[in-house]
């Protein structure tokens, strides 16, 4: 089944990345442009049926390795058996 | 002083780190390899700089998950020093050997010059050769070295005296316009490495391993790894 | 299994008929197509076609160029391999050799700033490893449009985050280069990246296959349909819809490099190869065909067995892909093991694809059938190759100074040179190359002529330098191609290193037309003339033609990269002034040239005249009496004076070492601001202990050298002119190109 | 209101950071992970409050900066008017 998962940077965390883009984005004339954060949205391809256990996996996966839990929140999803093209 | 320097995939400065300890020890350090979860007694252990798995993902968190660093927790707990530079700072803070992370520089730029550093203790195996104040000059050369720690571990990390290196204008000057146009990547207080509570972890962004030969960049890195080897014979 | 011979190989299912438009699709002209049909004796499956199609490209095939470039010096003692191979080798003593190269990415790079110059960075670095040697330095000469005009900022810093972001990965520092800015490049940047490495001459390892039978190895990243037709691209005029019609871009993977490098290391230091060639233009095609053609033997290639990065593909795409980070190697036989662990211990792909014949064809099999057989030599004898109609470009009428106005403010004038696009510091580049990693760099980005790099493991230092003034190529191409050898030689020489050979990148218009196939003659011409008369000898290089925009072309842009060498790297020197009381010395001739000098074209508005003349003799004179007084330690500082001329010269030196100078104008000097901003050639300013001695020695040795002043203080002065406090003077220097990148588009 | 784009590698065109971590997670004990692409998702807090022309001017974000059309597909939605939290 394909998984999606989005990192986020924690309220209060700066987003140095996020700030650039907002400031790119004002000055090239997009004026109404206000808070800009940036994360990361990783596609996996994952060779498991089951929802909740990929779920469960997905969460150790995170937690280990795709986001830095000390600055980031992750959230997870489950799109379904088709087979990513 | 036996030491050992890792190397991951992606790794490119355990060279550089290499030659200054071998320079200034008289004695190649062992290099060991990212897969080997176990290696011989050290009495130091650098991380070093470098792309370790081309710095995807984050920089130096594919890295903090390999064997070798499993090792070098267990070996950190026991009280064996870790230097952990630029690459080796962020993976050594991704396995958690120290607080807070680093960040995308504030200008999103790599950037590569002679940056100067006020040493903020000597009371370190890591800075006995130094004075607390002096101000010395070193590159940096990175894209992420943007230190950030929340407010409390920041807060704990200044009461307890674990900061090591602030960046500072040639003067010594951390504070206002001078201290700003000094910080090369927006870190948090000026920070340019810190130590974990015992002082027995050490991450830096800056290359002291690159300033140890007066016509390539000078010798202001000479006190830190001579401190070392001071400290550890 | 034998070759196929005439029997036609099997058609794949959906393979398309060849019609005229799909030959003209694949840039080959209907004669260059009668050519392809009178070979195979047959019409040519698709696959064949698109092999044709590469290997007879401008690009791969140096077609236009190729009677040109036969005409430069490429020989001399110290050369080990001239042009030919993946890169030029010469001897630095001590058993060392050095190998360096420079190629284009120019094309891609307009196309996709950030991973079209990376993937240049990456492609040249294997063009170096792929000879056994272990990169030292990169280099990179850019060329951009017109600052105003609206996509140069974008390509700016896609293409200078691209050169940092591979080469910075790799670990190799970027130690010098330079970027120009003209109005000629806004449709059409030049991305030139050139890369030095050392190893030991009995470790250099060559493309030509040998030993039938013997594996053919393919080692790397797996294949993808990354840049299918690169080559034919890059060998094409731009126009309007190329940029719709995009071809898929080729993204680099400078980690997966990384481990390349160090694999290829680990398996040189093993007796396992026969031949190793890396797969850059033209992909598998032409590195398999380089090897079988230089071997005088054939090849058969199962391309079932490639590495494929995704489901679906067929001969035809792993022909021509051009994904990145990928070899092609010929092991001795039994020795497939040994070099299947190295590459898995570093995660790379490892596949046998094939093995060597004496059959003289290239065959391509697919799951058990044929599907192409091409006869080699006739593909390699039979390539166009063509004389094309050249008109040189004449001698315009020299401008005299008289004709050139004053500056009506000194320090003004001083202020907007040293603040215009070409000569504005360009750190915000720069810093964001590692330049010091390897902790080898003596001579940094704009503390010299040349940069200076130790060579690993001695007291040896390498020199290196990229140099091309175009809009002298421009004005007279055969004028402007000695200069710029001229110019590179006198920067190696400025740093006290002799200047051993050269790499060249020819970027060049459209040479269908007379008059820019004369500016690529008249340009060979004079690099002729000064390779020959400095004994500086071309072993590599690249060209890259059809550097057009809706038929206008780019500055005809000769890029010189070159290479020297200092036994003793403590005795080298830079262009820092540090030392307050040193004597300044002109050295060489001033007669005021102001003709396509920058003070013409920034202060007056002007493009015009004939450009500075450069006297070899003359040239080679100063220069080795320089070297000669560098290596004796008489000079603390050297700075060889190009554009902008004297008096942005020293201004420079100020600078780089933070310690300003005095500067007293001699008497019958003629017009002051064409003594200060001429860019006469053949000269250096040098800082001496002893400016007495030094003139003497100078007069002796039959140089011309006059006493300027000294160095000191904290202010540029020339007296009863100037007084420039460097501060100043460094702000407008540093501001110029941080300040055009942060303003809004 | 806020909006959501994801700013995503076309197909055929090499990922190497999603490469590496697939990699990386098989090695670390996740050997059900197949491919893995990476992109980015941002976040942007917008002055306006119709959603189509929000969608308009978004697209023209996406075109002139946050997407690199040449090898990047990018896509919108617009989350509404809460404000970000
Ligand atoms: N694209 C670039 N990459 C690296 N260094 C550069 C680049 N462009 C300019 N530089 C550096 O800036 C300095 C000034 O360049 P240039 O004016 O061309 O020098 P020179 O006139 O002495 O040849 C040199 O040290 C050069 O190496
Ligand atoms: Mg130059």
């Amino acid at each position: 089944m394909k998984a999606r998962v989005h990192v986020t940077l924690k309220n209060g965390v700066l987003d140095p990345q996020g700030k650039a883009i907002g400031h790119s984005l004002n000055r090239l004339g997009f004026p109404e442009v206000g808070d800009v954060r940036q994360g990361k949205y990783i596609e996996l391809e994952i060779a498991e049926t089951d929802a909740t256990k990929a779920k469960a996996r997905l969460d150790e996966m995170c937690r280990k390795l795709l986001a830095n839990t000390v600055i980031e929140n992750y959230s997870i999803e489950i799109v379904g058996e088709q087979a990513g093209q | 002083m036996k030491a050992a320097v890792l190397v991951f995939p992606g790794s490119n400065r355990e060279g550089d780190v290499a030659q200054a300890l071998e320079l200034i020890t008289g004695r190649r350090p062992a290099m060991v390899w990212h897969g080997d979860g176990d290696f011989e007694k050290t009495d130091l252990i650098v991380v070093p700089g470098g792309f370790s798995y081309g710095d995807y993902l984050r920089c130096g968190a594919m890295a903090a998950q390999s064997p070798v660093m499993a090792e070098v927790k267990r070996r950190a707990a026991q009280g064996v020093p870790v230097l952990g530079i630029c690459n080796g700072f962020q993976i050594v803070t991704e396995a958690g050997l120290l607080p807070g992370v680093l960040m995308r520089n504030a200008h999103l730029k790599f950037v590569c010059s002679d940056v100067h550093l006020k040493v903020e203790t000597s009371q370190s195996l890591f800075t006995n050769r130094y004075q607390a104040g002096q101000v010395i000059r070193v590159p940096v050369a990175h894209a992420e070295g943007n230190y950030f720690a929340d407010a409390d571990t920041l807060k704990a990390l200044e009461d307890r005296g674990q900061i090591a290196f602030r960046y500072c204008a040639p003067d010594g000057t951390v504070d206002g316009p001078l201290g700003k146009q000094a910080n090369p990547n927006g870190s948090i207080n000026n920070i340019a490495g810190i130590f974990n509570e015992t002082k027995t972890v050490l991450g830096l962004m800056p290359h002291p391993e690159n300033a140890v030969e007066p016509m390539f960049g000078g010798t202001d890195g000479i006190g830190l790894f001579e401190g070392i080897v001071e400290a550890l014979s | 299994m034998t070759a196929a011979g005439n029997k036609s190989p099997v058609k794949l299912p959906n393979e398309p008929e060849i019609t005229p438009q799909i030959v003209a699709e694949h840039g080959l002209a209907p004669d260059e197509y009668q050519r392809v049909l009178d070979i195979m004796g047959r019409p040519p499956t698709m696959v064949e076609l698109g092999i044709f199609s590469a290997m007879w490209s401008e690009h791969c095939s140096y077609k236009s160029s190729k009677v040109w470039l036969k005409k430069l010096p490429t020989r001399a003692p110290w050369v080990i391999q001239g042009p030919g191979e993946n890169a030029g080798v010469i001897d630095i003593g001590d058993g060392q050799a050095a190998i360096f190269k420079m190629e284009s990415h120019n094309h891609p790079s307009y196309i996709e700033p950030y991973q079209g110059a990376a993937t240049g960075v990456g492609g040249i670095m294997r063009d170096v490893f792929t000879m056994g040697a272990r990169p030292v330095a990169n280099l990179n000469a850019l060329r951009f449009g017109d600052p105003a005009h609206p996509k140069t900022r974008h390509l700016v810093s896609g293409v200078v985050a691209g050169i940092g972001g591979y080469g910075n990965c790799m670990g190799i520092p970027t130690v010098g280069g330079e970027t120009n800015f003209h109005a000629a490049y806004n449709g059409n940047i030049l991305v030139n990246a050139m890369t030095v490495g050392v190893a030991r001459t009995d470790r250099i390892f060559y493309a030509a296959a040998a030993g039938i039978g013997n594996p053919l190895v393919y080692v790397g990243s797996k294949t993808g349909r990354d840049g299918i037709h690169g080559a034919t691209m890059s060998s094409t005029e731009f126009n309007e819809d190329s940029e719709s019609k995009r071809p898929t871009v080729q993204v680099g993977d400078p980690f997966v490099e990384k481990l390349l490098l160090e694999a290829c290391l680990e398996l040189m230091a093993t007796d396992a190869i026969v031949a190793i060639q890396d797969m850059g233009a033209a992909g598998l095609t032409s590195s398999a065909f380089e090897m079988a053609a230089k071997g005088g033997l054939g090849v058969i290639v199962e391309l079932d067995k490639v590495p494929m990065r995704e489901t679906g593909m067929n001969p035809y795409e792993l022909m021509l892909s051009e994904s990145q980070e990928r070899m092609l190697i010929v092991l001795k036989p039994g020795r497939e093991d040994l070099a299947r662990r190295i590459f898995e211990k570093w995660e790379l792909d490892f596949a046998v694809i094939g093995h060597l014949t004496n059959t003289e064809r290239m065959v391509l099999s697919w799951h058990g059938d044929i599907v192409g057989d091409i006869p080699i030599p006739p593909l390699v004898t039979e390539a166009p190759m063509y004389e094309r109609p050249w008109t040189l470009t004449p001698l315009p009428a020299e401008i005299e100074a008289s004709a050139v106005p004053a500056p009506t403010d000194l320090k003004a004038s001083l202020l907007t040179l040293m603040g215009c696009p070409d000569l504005a510091s360009k750190a915000w580049i720069w810093k964001q190359y590692d330049h010091l990693i390897m902790g080898n760099t003596a001579i940094r980005p704009q503390d010299g002529d040349a940069a200076l790099v130790r060579v690993p493991g001695g007291h040896k230092g390498l020199a290196m330098t990229s140099d091309c003034t175009p809009r002298y190529v421009q004005a007279h191409p055969e004028t402007g191609g000695r200069q710029a050898v001229a110019e590179a030689w006198r920067n190696i020489t400025a740093t006290g290193a002799r200047p051993l050979a050269v790499t060249d990148n020819m970027n060049f218009g459209n040479p269908t037309k007379p008059e820019i196939m004369g500016q690529f003659a008249g340009a060979i011409m004079g690099m002729v003339e000064a390779c020959t008369a400095l004994d500086f000898p071309v072993v590599s290089g690249n060209v890259s033609l059809y550097n057009e925009t809706e038929g206008r072309p780019i500055l005809p842009t000769p890029t010189i990269g070159a290479v020297g060498v200092i036994d003793d790297i403590a005795k080298a020197v830079g262009s820092r002034l540090t030392k307050a009381g040193c004597a300044l010395v002109l050295i060489g001739d001033t007669r005021g040239w102001l003709g396509q000098s920058l003070y013409l074209r920034e202060i007056c508005g002007r493009e015009e005249g004939a450009p500075p003349p450069v006297d070899l003799a003359v040239e080679r004179r100063n220069g080795d009496f320089v070297r000669g007084e560098i290596a004796g330690g008489r000079i603390a500082a050297c700075h060889d004076l190009s554009d902008g001329g004297l008096l942005v010269g020293v201004a420079e030196m100020c600078l780089a070492g933070g310690t300003g100078a005095l500067v007293t104008l001699p008497a019958n000097i003629g017009a002051p601001h064409a003594f200060l901003y001429g860019e006469d050639q053949g000269r250096y300013v040098a800082a001496t202990d002893d400016g007495q001695a030094f003139l003497a020695a100078a007069a002796a040795a039959g140089v011309p050298a006059i006493l300027l002043g000294y160095a000191g203080g904290q202010a540029l002065v020339v007296e009863g002119h100037l007084t420039l406090p460097l501060d100043e003077l460094r702000a407008v220097h540093e501001a110029w190109l941080p300040t055009y990148m942060n303003s809004a588009t």
